[in-house]
């Protein structure tokens, strides 16, 4: 039996990705930074430094440590702007020949309302993806991911102003993440992904002064891989829309776990830092692994854990 | 700017003294495209450990598509790198950055390097000595703790043909004292003056004060903490001494350096 | 100026420490397994592998995997019984020369209250450690450890049936670690410890099973540092009584940055499955580094995080 | 049961085959304490990556303190043992364990390994052959893929002065096919027999039906994962027939074995 090329499209609520592998919000800059390394037209979608209304300066240096596994960042969401975003960023990534997500974060719900409304109409643009993992200002600092309401506030204030699918991303620094999940699709979602960073520290016994100068940072990397992917299974099985996993992905292997715990697709962070040819890489060895397994389609292995 | 990953493979190590390195890679293409000032990503680690790559200027390449480095073992990243031999295999994503501003012909060079930061100014010096002669004079200033560790870089200078000052922290060769202190004799004589420097804080700093005060052109290459190098993670920021028209109050060390205008930094 | 030898003791509520290095439950067995490789008496304490009412058998196999930076464990608290181990275990340890520090756990508020009462007057206890990660089956299943309510009522069941000082030890599966840390302090706890493991998961790809026979199991090691570091910090910051950090210690310079985060002791978990001897190691190294910092007793390091 | 930890020395590393490896650790007090069947743990890498340690059957011991390890790569853990060259130093920790039961006097003795499953078998029978005459026979079968990976191996036997069968699934040495197919032939002869054997689970099980229907003595050396090796972390378990009065409904394979009574064991 021959078995032809395996087919790698998947749908994300309306749109069609040619393929599951994206790259995570902040690893990938505004994918510019890449094209020496990788070939930008055969990524399943690219998902942009997080956008917020006015530009944003960032937190003080140090911004990252390295820790077992992993690292510690605390950028400080660094931005241009969305003006400046869509000004500047998008006439290159509309000719990148990828889906164009477009990450975004803000203080209040009403920032996050504009900013999906200012994005709106641009050409190019295939979804928005809200990163949730921000202090809510009005609620002292607490982040809108914290909270199932505050969750479904800002899903809908996002999504009564775009036309464009909104992906909710999700905080793991929770107690039940099935709760955000739902609180999200819910309000309206068309697809969940997850996860952001873990809220972690690093000191430096020499000094006694914490690593980072913001204290906190986010872990990222392959030491989260675990906690993304019981996340990732456990709001697969919770949620009907569809689920991007995130965390820790470093290569095929890990790929194909967030897929077979019923992932729709993936989006490759850190991994990018170290090897910026790494999500190349992952499509071609996600097709491979399908036709190893004499498998048609990537949608075979979506969701195909066995528990007995 | 074009740059490269690629696997490089480690065709030579040198020990220099007993912490300090030469490894000469192979990797054509980005030999082809380094310019003096710009740096390189090194994985140095098999594993995840250390997870993120490690960044190193180029010390210098040869039309043969050899890059060299030259490192102090300080942590798991460099003893994982002192521990190749030849033959292994490095992943290596590079020339990144922003290198030297090459002098205007007619000025006195200087060269100023202190420690590792030695490693990128010989790159620029056998850039210099392509048009020697572009240059009222080239002088080369060297500092590190102590004598051994300076020999063989001396030499490599002076067979550009650039005399060479040292100045070591325990008098065994040269200046006994700072590299600085040579510095401030110099910068009185022959006008206009360009000075580079790459070396310790506290050195870069003094020197880049010494140019303000003269009004000298002076190139400072500096170090962060970087994870990716290529403008992505943009986890390499130094303050600017004022913000940008959009916002911006930091300089992206891996793309707007390493290699900055003295003047433009805000030296702490 | 000669200073003499650093000053270790610390003190746990009514307990006084020789040092601050005791050992994680779960990782150093009843401590008898140990003696070929550190001796025991040197020790801060041991906390014992946790105890249920009735014999566990604990988890089909496997029950372990290793991840990056760390594994994970789904031992299903396997154990012998409160009166098997009053009766085998503790003869060997109220003879250790250090302090006993027992582990426990249950189904219900009720259970935990029994365990607590069947311990109460056993000679060469020091304190209770309650496991609050277990699931609650009366509340379907949802930890005890994920609620501060639930907190306060083991908290208050466990005080009312000992006179042992009660150390609860809180899951870092929460979306705020510091509001069940409140609850465990309100609720009459002499000492709380964090972190136990984080909820994770692994996939083998080929056969595209979980790795755990039970699906999901804790992750420990190195790779949760970070997070349980920040955890510590955030909860020293609020509460009165102690704080002993646990979470991927491997050496001194990792017990050094608990402490400065104020922790008043730590547990060394995963680390004693690499390196048996490792918990000795960590108390003659912090010794080392007082002396190195010309401190005169290690209280001077405890939460002594300068943040500005 | 004594057991310690200690940096070993690696003496001598022998490449067997392509991906077979021998290991010659110097460690005294382990080489004087191991009993056949008994097995370390070894710290498998530089950092923490494999970050568990590695159980591995002691393969042979010597009055001078010396320890083998026989093993095969197949992951991390063991790509690093064979990177290593002798001089450099290994975390060890034991001897630990169950080993063998010696056999009686009088009886037939038949050691069958599969595999890396032989390492622990050679222990035994160098143990054995200490008093070959107590015994009424001493045979030895392996079985691996390929000739090549039993040819040192079978000459190591035959030094103590056993036959040696062998096995092959290419047919390139011995018997085509499985070595369970040489026991079967043999069980008829010369009882009482007492079976030792260790190798690919089916290998074994087969071995131990075999046994049970004729009613022989039969110990099997088993494989879990395991995280301590010492009985702390209740990670390498497998289910007992019954469980214990007390409610224990499994076997701790480090403890109570690797080594078991075959009979005891639940083979699936
Ligand atoms: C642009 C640039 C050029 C450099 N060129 C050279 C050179 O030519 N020769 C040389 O010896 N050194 C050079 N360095 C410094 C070199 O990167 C560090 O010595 C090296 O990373 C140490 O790694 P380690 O794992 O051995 O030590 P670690 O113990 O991990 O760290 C020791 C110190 O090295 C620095 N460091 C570690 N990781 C990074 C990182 N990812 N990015 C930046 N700094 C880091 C930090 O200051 C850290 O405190 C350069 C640094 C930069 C930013
Ligand atoms: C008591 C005992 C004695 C053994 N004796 C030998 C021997 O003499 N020679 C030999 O070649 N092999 C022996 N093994 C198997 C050996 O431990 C594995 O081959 C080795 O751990 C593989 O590690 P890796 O990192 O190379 O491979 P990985 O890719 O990490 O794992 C490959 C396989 O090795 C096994 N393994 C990995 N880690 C462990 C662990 N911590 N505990 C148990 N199994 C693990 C698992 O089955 C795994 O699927 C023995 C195992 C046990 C339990
Ligand atoms: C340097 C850095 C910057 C990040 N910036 C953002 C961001 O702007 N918006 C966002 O939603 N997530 C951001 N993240 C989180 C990642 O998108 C991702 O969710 C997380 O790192 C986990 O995936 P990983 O382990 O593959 O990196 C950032 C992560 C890193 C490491
Ligand atoms: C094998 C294993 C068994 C454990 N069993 C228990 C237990 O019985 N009770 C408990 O409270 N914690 C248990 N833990 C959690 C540890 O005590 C500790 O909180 C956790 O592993 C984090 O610390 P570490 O990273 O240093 O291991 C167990 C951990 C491991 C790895
Ligand atoms: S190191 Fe990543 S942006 Fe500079
Ligand atoms: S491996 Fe830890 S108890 Fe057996």
């Amino acid at each position: 039996m021959e078995i032809g090329k395996p087919k790698l499209k998947v749908q994300l609520g309306s749109i069609q990705l040619k393929n599951p592998v994206m790259t995570a919000s902040g690893t990938f800059g505004y994918g510019n930074e890449f094209t020496n390394y990788v070939n930008l037209h055969h990524l399943g979608g690219i998902v942009v430094k997080g956008i917020s209304l006015l530009p944003r300066p960032g937190n003080p240096p140090p911004r990252i440590v390295e820790t077992e596994g992993g690292m510690l960042n605390a950028i400080g969401l660094e931005n241009v702007g969305v003006l400046a975003f869509i000004n500047d960023k998008m006439p290159f990534l509309k000719e990148a020949g990828t889906e164009v997500i477009v990450n975004i974060l803000g203080d209040t719900v009403d920032e996050y309302a504009e900013i999906a409304n200012k994005l709106n109409n641009i050409k190019g643009i295939s979804a928005i993806e809200v990163n949730i993992s921000c202090p809510n200002v009005k609620k002292g600092g607490v982040a809108f991911g914290a909270d199932p309401k505050m969750v479904s506030a800002v899903t809908r204030a996002v999504k009564d102003n775009t036309n464009l699918p909104v992906i909710m991303k999700l905080s793991p620094n929770v107690t039940d993440i099935t709760a955000t999940a739902m609180a999200a699709e819910q309000a309206g979602a068309d697809a969940v992904s997850l996860i952001n960073t873990l809220m972690a520290m690093a000191i430096d016994s020499e000094t006694r002064r914490p690593r980072l100068a913001n204290i906190i940072g986010g872990l990222s990397g392959p030491a989260i891989k675990p906690v993304a992917l019981r996340m990732v299974w456990q709001v697969a099985k919770t949620v009907k829309i569809p689920v991007i996993g995130i965390g820790g992905i470093m290569n095929t292997e890990d790929a194909l776990e967030f897929l077979i715990a019923g992932a729709t697709a993936i989006e490759v962070g850190t991994a990018n830092l170290i090897n910026p040819a790494i999500t190349g890489e992952i499509v071609q060895g996600i097709s491979d692994y399908l036709s190893a397994h004499r498998l048609e389609s990537v949608q075979e292995i979506i969701g195909s854990l066995i528990t007995e | 700017m074009t740059s490269y990953q690629t696997n490089a493979e480690i065709l030579r190590k040198e020990q220099i003294t007993g912490d300090i390195f030469r490894l000469t890679l192979n990797c054509p293409e980005i030999a082809d495209q380094a310019r003096p000032g710009q740096f390189i990503m090194l994985k140095a680690s098999a594993k995840n450990t250390p997870f993120l790559r490690r960044p190193f200027s180029v010390h210098q390449t040869s039309i043969n598509g050899r890059v060299q480095v030259l490192f102090k073992v300080l942590g798991k990243g460099t003893e994982y790198l002192a521990s190749c031999t030849s033959g292994t295999l490095l992943s290596v994503v590079g020339p990144l950055g922003r290198g030297f501003t090459l002098p205007q012909k007619g000025t006195s060079v200087c060269l100023i390097g202190g420690g590792m930061g030695i490693a990128p100014l010989f790159f620029l010096a056998k850039r210099l000595s392509r048009h020697h002669d572009h240059y009222t004079s080239i002088k080369v200033m060297l500092g590190a703790a102590t004598a051994k560790e300076l020999l063989t870089l001396k030499s490599d200078f002076e067979q550009l043909g650039m005399p060479v000052e040292m100045a070591t922290d325990d008098g065994s060769a040269g200046h006994h004292g700072f590299v600085t202190d040579l510095v401030q004799s110099t910068i009185g004589e022959n006008p206009p003056w360009a000075f580079y420097t790459c070396g310790p804080h506290p050195m870069m700093k003094k020197i880049a004060l010494l140019c303000r005060e003269k009004d000298c052109f002076c190139e400072a290459s500096l170090e962060t903490m970087m994870a990716c190098g290529i403008g992505a993670c943009l986890g390499c920021v130094i303050p600017r001494p004022l913000p940008t028209e959009s916002g911006e109050q930091y300089f992206h060390v891996c793309k707007d350096g390493p290699v900055f205008d003295a003047g433009d930094i805000l030296w702490k």
